[in-house]
């Protein structure tokens, strides 16, 4: 990258298909022996030195249009690599700084508190087994759910007693929907 | 004709019949009303609401269609209504053609447990277990069902007797979970083929999964054309297959598919089917069921043996006898020439034990070129209906041997690109560039052995993101073996730049 | 490797580096700077203007970026250098290795006029005509040319002694229009080639034209793999190849391709390189010239064979001996089993002579599944320029015998959906459609005699106008078997409403 | 099309790939033998009534987004049939019949007076042969284009004067430029 001009320090974080903060990676300074050659706006190979003759260690990259724009600078992208479909969170480092110093003032609520559990997976909600106010164990099963086919048990990730049940048998449920609030 | 399916056999099986001169009809459900298969299509009928057991299984909708359409024959594809034999008779008293076996074949092969007991009357070795339907509710016959299980020895499994596809299907690892996985499997099973039956069998691993095409015509004769092997499986749900299988001898060849035909014939099967087996370690082969269906992975097949397998099911459906071309395969089939490899592309995560994922698929750009194959029942920006199986395309490679087409396929997937949903294609990556698949190591414990998928999504997310970062925070990104003075185009230049004024602002993130 | 050319052919070729693990280098010119080729490649450097002259026909600057990478070997594709012997002596010189034939080889065989002598030096007839350069621009030899022109008779055809694709050459049907032929083919060949001589050439006529595909060794051992009729050409550039030439007796093959391997040894070829024939009404071969290259249409030659030529090249260009699969084609290939046949998709106008177009191509769906093989220089979105060959993919299709590969075409054409730029598919249609072709009535003629692009276009210009006529009227048009109340999503069921929603108006015309 | 409620007649025009009128279509009231099956708001099937078993006859088509959309109601799409794309202007009958009234009652111009000589493929323009104020015959070559890397010899479709020649050798012309103007 010697001779670029170069903006400032970006954090880049990637989501899961659930839509949950996956990894994350500030590039600053320093040197990378890593280079992206692009190709088009949208194709890029990412690699070590060209001609070094290492083309097993070629990433074929595309890096799709915005897809979300959020507010506060956040912008969403897909990037497909090795066959991975990666959504990718772009910020300028200094303002991500800011944003996780707010998030921290915050109450934390994680610890102790109600835990939501969500749908992490589409499909139908075949049978429910427990109801609100009912205590139960780690490793109970709660529900179950039919996706693709296939019949899927949940079962709780931590002894409770179940505040709210959010779904019906024969509900639809999307990726992300909660299901039960386990307190 | 009639394809009662959707997906990409039905555009498969559309194709063909567009070869032939057949005018081809499609049906559909509401979600699928603006599907890839239902533009494929000569004529499209409306079956009925999403749920499968509304449309896509809903013997009546789809003969009525037919009826309406003048369509003088059915071909059922794999899945859904292939492999009830109450369809076939259906279609069959309907005065209509079932391109498939007939009704009674299906009927013998369709109960596994009549296909076991099959298979044990004409000397073809099968897997230990119960010859009869396991009690799964009743709690009078769970004495003597324990009392078999422990005569087989566990871990064992426990399948449905209408099964197919890894569904009703349950692992027991000890004896005290085998009342628990009798009633799962069981309902499972009742729901998926209207069939609640379900058997015992001893489990056999390491295995590889072989499975032999059949062909075989009214008279009464059967061929085999040659094998696969299908031992990459997740959730006993195949995700790469290849033909032929390797490393087998020709002895060790002609003497499953003199198996598979011994079976086949004893069933009197007709049309196309196909015969799975397991092979443990010492070499010895074990009989698992017979699919009286074209199976998703046909494909390779076609591509080693040069025949097309749908036409092959027409003509022998208008009662044809079996085609010279594919009594020629036949005679090749102990020593095959040529080498292919299929992968499955599902919308799956692989990264999170193969979850099925619904959704607009956004990219949608598959390989080309020479010796490859693509099989899709998608097109770039249609919308997959969680409804259904996840599978999308299948992506094939053919080649002069197994390891140019092992190379083959590292490009092949090299080039494919899509986006909007996961998919499986990143472990057909791993898997073409396992040394183990290339060595032929092949198990049906492959994925567990050797597929870290987090491991696998952190290195590309790392990548992705070192990318992405390293090219927001440039505003001349490095441009591989060019110098910077060549480009006169701004936007050309930073993709940021042409990204940020396609959407009408100036610069991000600066 | 480094890749000397553009398009699909420079895709090709760098798929089949990709293949056996060697790593690709692109060039480009400023006209191709995002072109499908530049993607595809691991390293890409520019080599100049759009201009050819300035960029792919620079010999230097090729060389230099070669050097540049670290490139060992140069693939020229075909056209632009790749039979220029200047260049391959270049590259030789300069420590490279290129993957072709060695430079004299291509001399010997590039001089059409020289090819011709060194063909009836053993003994295989040679299109009647002169053997040595006709004077095109000294008046004191126009009286000798005349001469030899008369006695020849008319027409004939002033041929490019540098020539190919069907530049640089000129029917000439009477002897008043000989001498502004030989000037107007010497200039045009000259601007194309950098030479300018040209030959004399009786026309045969009606004849087909029969090329045979050779493989040779470094040793001298030189074999035929198979031949390929490419009758159908319009301005003597093909249109629609396939392989074998239909209708040929097994002596007949066998006899071309021996007369093929007789040329290319005497020539000393190496690599690979195709002999050209015509075939005239009473069943007799004449040679025309030897194209020491890949040629566009080699992917047939791929389907029926099983081999890949590219892999081959590149084995050949190493030292390697010719292949096994190679040398067992050979023996297969006086009784050919299967056909494929190619269509070329450019962008021209059929219904005005085939004119070149250019631009930017919108929709870019091209046909898959059993038996298709698509190789394309573009993606849907790319712009075409206008400086070089307006071919932008090649359609091929395989089956076990011509009447199904017709069928397969007919079908795969159906599939094919190209907007932005007219394309040659309407003219491709007709072919798959024509009893002529089915028959195998085939000649050089074929385009003239059978083809009226004006009417075709009128039939469908009328069917498309009626089409979205009625659309537009209709605020439900009609939905083939399914019944109005069958939907409830309104923008689905009227096209026109919902692209006026895209757009953000309410209804037209309305 | 029975049972459906029709809009307005619409005239259907096609445009050539030089940019010219080229076929023309009034889709009013009347039957027609040819059924138009949607699949998709992009694809559909114009065949004969479906199952006659005919499938033969019928055509694929894919009809574009519009792609251009004229002042008065004038809309243009694509539509890709058989293999051919078509440009289809679609205006609303009565419109269209104003339209044509209305360049009824300009002057019309085109027979005998000057004849503009336009290009019909791009290229670059190798050699010019005539010159403003040259009298040619008819035949008489004019200028030379490359295009695509052959030669094409224009000739002049009339006899008359040079009025005026609107490139220079070397230039590039795309369709539909100006070349020669024949007085």
């Amino acid at each position: 990258m010697a001779g670029m001009r170069e903006g400032p320090a970006v954090r880049a974080r990637s989501i899961d298909a659930a839509g949950r903060p996956e990894a994350e990676l500030v590039v600053g300074g320093g040197a990378s022996d890593e280079q992206i050659s692009w190709r088009d706006p949208e194709h890029a190979i990412l690699g070590p030195e060209a001609a070094s003759g290492a083309a097993n260690r070629l990433s074929r990259l595309v890096v799709g249009i915005v897809r979300r724009r959020m507010s506060d600078g956040l912008m969403v992208r897909e990037v497909l690599i090795d066959g991975w479909r990666v959504e990718v969170e772009l910020e300028a480092e200094d303002r991500a700084a800011l944003r996780d110093r707010a998030r921290r003032g915050a109450p934390a609520g994680s610890t102790g508190g109600p835990l939501a559990i969500r749908a992490e997976l589409p499909g139908r909600i075949v049978r429910l087994l427990v109801a609100g106010g009912d205590q139960v164990d780690a490793g109970q099963q709660l529900l179950v759910i039919e996706a693709m086919k296939m019949l899927n048990e949940l079962r709780a990730p931590r002894a409770g007693r179940v505040g709210r049940v959010a779904v019906a048998a024969g509900d639809g449920v999307d990726l992300g929907d909660l299901l039960v609030l386990l307190e | 004709m009639l394809v009662a399916n959707r997906g990409e056999i039905a555009v498969r099986i559309i194709r063909a019949c567009h070869e032939l001169g057949i005018e081809s009809v499609a049906v559909y459900s509401d979600a699928d009303r603006h599907a890839r298969h239902v533009r494929a299509a000569d004529v499209a009928v409306r079956i009925g609401p999403a749920p499968a057991g509304e449309s896509y299984l809903s013997a009546e909708a789809i003969i009525a269609a037919a009826q309406a359409t003048g369509a003088e024959a059915i071909h059922p594809g794999y899945g859904f209504l292939a492999e009830r034999a109450t369809f076939a008779a259906a279609v069959e008293s309907a005065g209509l053609v079932f391109v498939g076996p007939d009704s009674t074949a299906i009927a013998a092969m369709g109960d596994k447990l009549a296909a076991r007991r099959l298979a044990r009357s004409v000397d073809v070795p099968v897997v230990p277990g119960t010859l009869e339907p396991a009690p799964a509710s009743d709690p009078a016959g769970v004495a003597a069902i324990t009392a078999a299980a422990e005569s087989l020895g566990f871990p064992l499994m426990v399948k449905a007797a209408a099964g197919g596809g890894g569904r009703g299907m349950r692992r027991v690892p000890a004896a005290d979970e085998l009342r628990g996985a009798l009633v799962a499997a069981s309902e499972e099973a009742l729901a998926a083929f209207g069939d609640g039956a379900v058997y015992l069998e001893r489990e056999i691993r390491p295995a590889r999964h072989i499975e032999v095409q059949l062909l075989g015509e009214a008279g009464g004769r059967v061929i085999a054309i040659g094998e696969r092997d299908c031992s990459i499986q997740r959730r006993h749900q195949k995700l790469v297959e290849e033909s032929p299988a390797p490393g087998l001898t020709t002895r060790q060849r002609l003497d499953v598919h003199a198996m598979a035909v011994r079976i086949a014939t004893a069933a009197g099967l007709t049309n196309a089917a196909t015969a799975e087996f397991l092979l443990d370690e010492a070499g010895a082969f074990w009989f698992l069921e017979v699919n009286s269906r074209l199976q998703v992975e046909h494909g390779i097949t076609e591509l080693v043996t040069g025949l097309d397998l749908v036409h092959e099911q027409l003509w022998l459906a208008s009662g044809a006898r079996l085609s010279a071309a594919a009594l020629a395969a036949a005679e090749r089939a102990g020593q095959p020439v040529g080498h292919a490899i299929e992968v499955r592309i599902s919308l799956e995560d692989p990264a999170r034990s193969f979850l099925p994922l619904s959704g607009r698929v956004g990219r949608f750009s598959l390989a080309a070129g020479p010796g490859i194959r693509v099989d899709a029942g998608i097109e770039a920006g249609d919308r997959v209906p969680a409804e259904y199986d996840s599978l999308v395309a299948k992506l094939m490679v053919h080649a002069a041997d197994r390891p140019t087409a092992i190379d083959r396929l590292r490009r092949a997937l090299d080039e494919s690109e899509i986006g909007g949903v996961q998919t499986t294609l990143p472990f057909h990556w791993f898997v073409a560039a396992s040394p183990d698949f290339r060595a032929g190591r092949l198990s049906t414990d492959f994925v567990d052995e050797h597929w870290d998928g987090p491991a696998a999504r952190a290195t590309a997310v790392s990548r992705a993101l070192l990318a992405v970062g390293l090219a927001a925070r440039s505003e001349n990104p490095s441009r591989g073996a060019e110098g910077p003075s060549r480009s006169t185009d701004a936007a050309a230049e930073s993709p940021w730049l042409a990204a940020a004024r396609a959407e009408g602002v100036d610069r991000w993130p600066g």
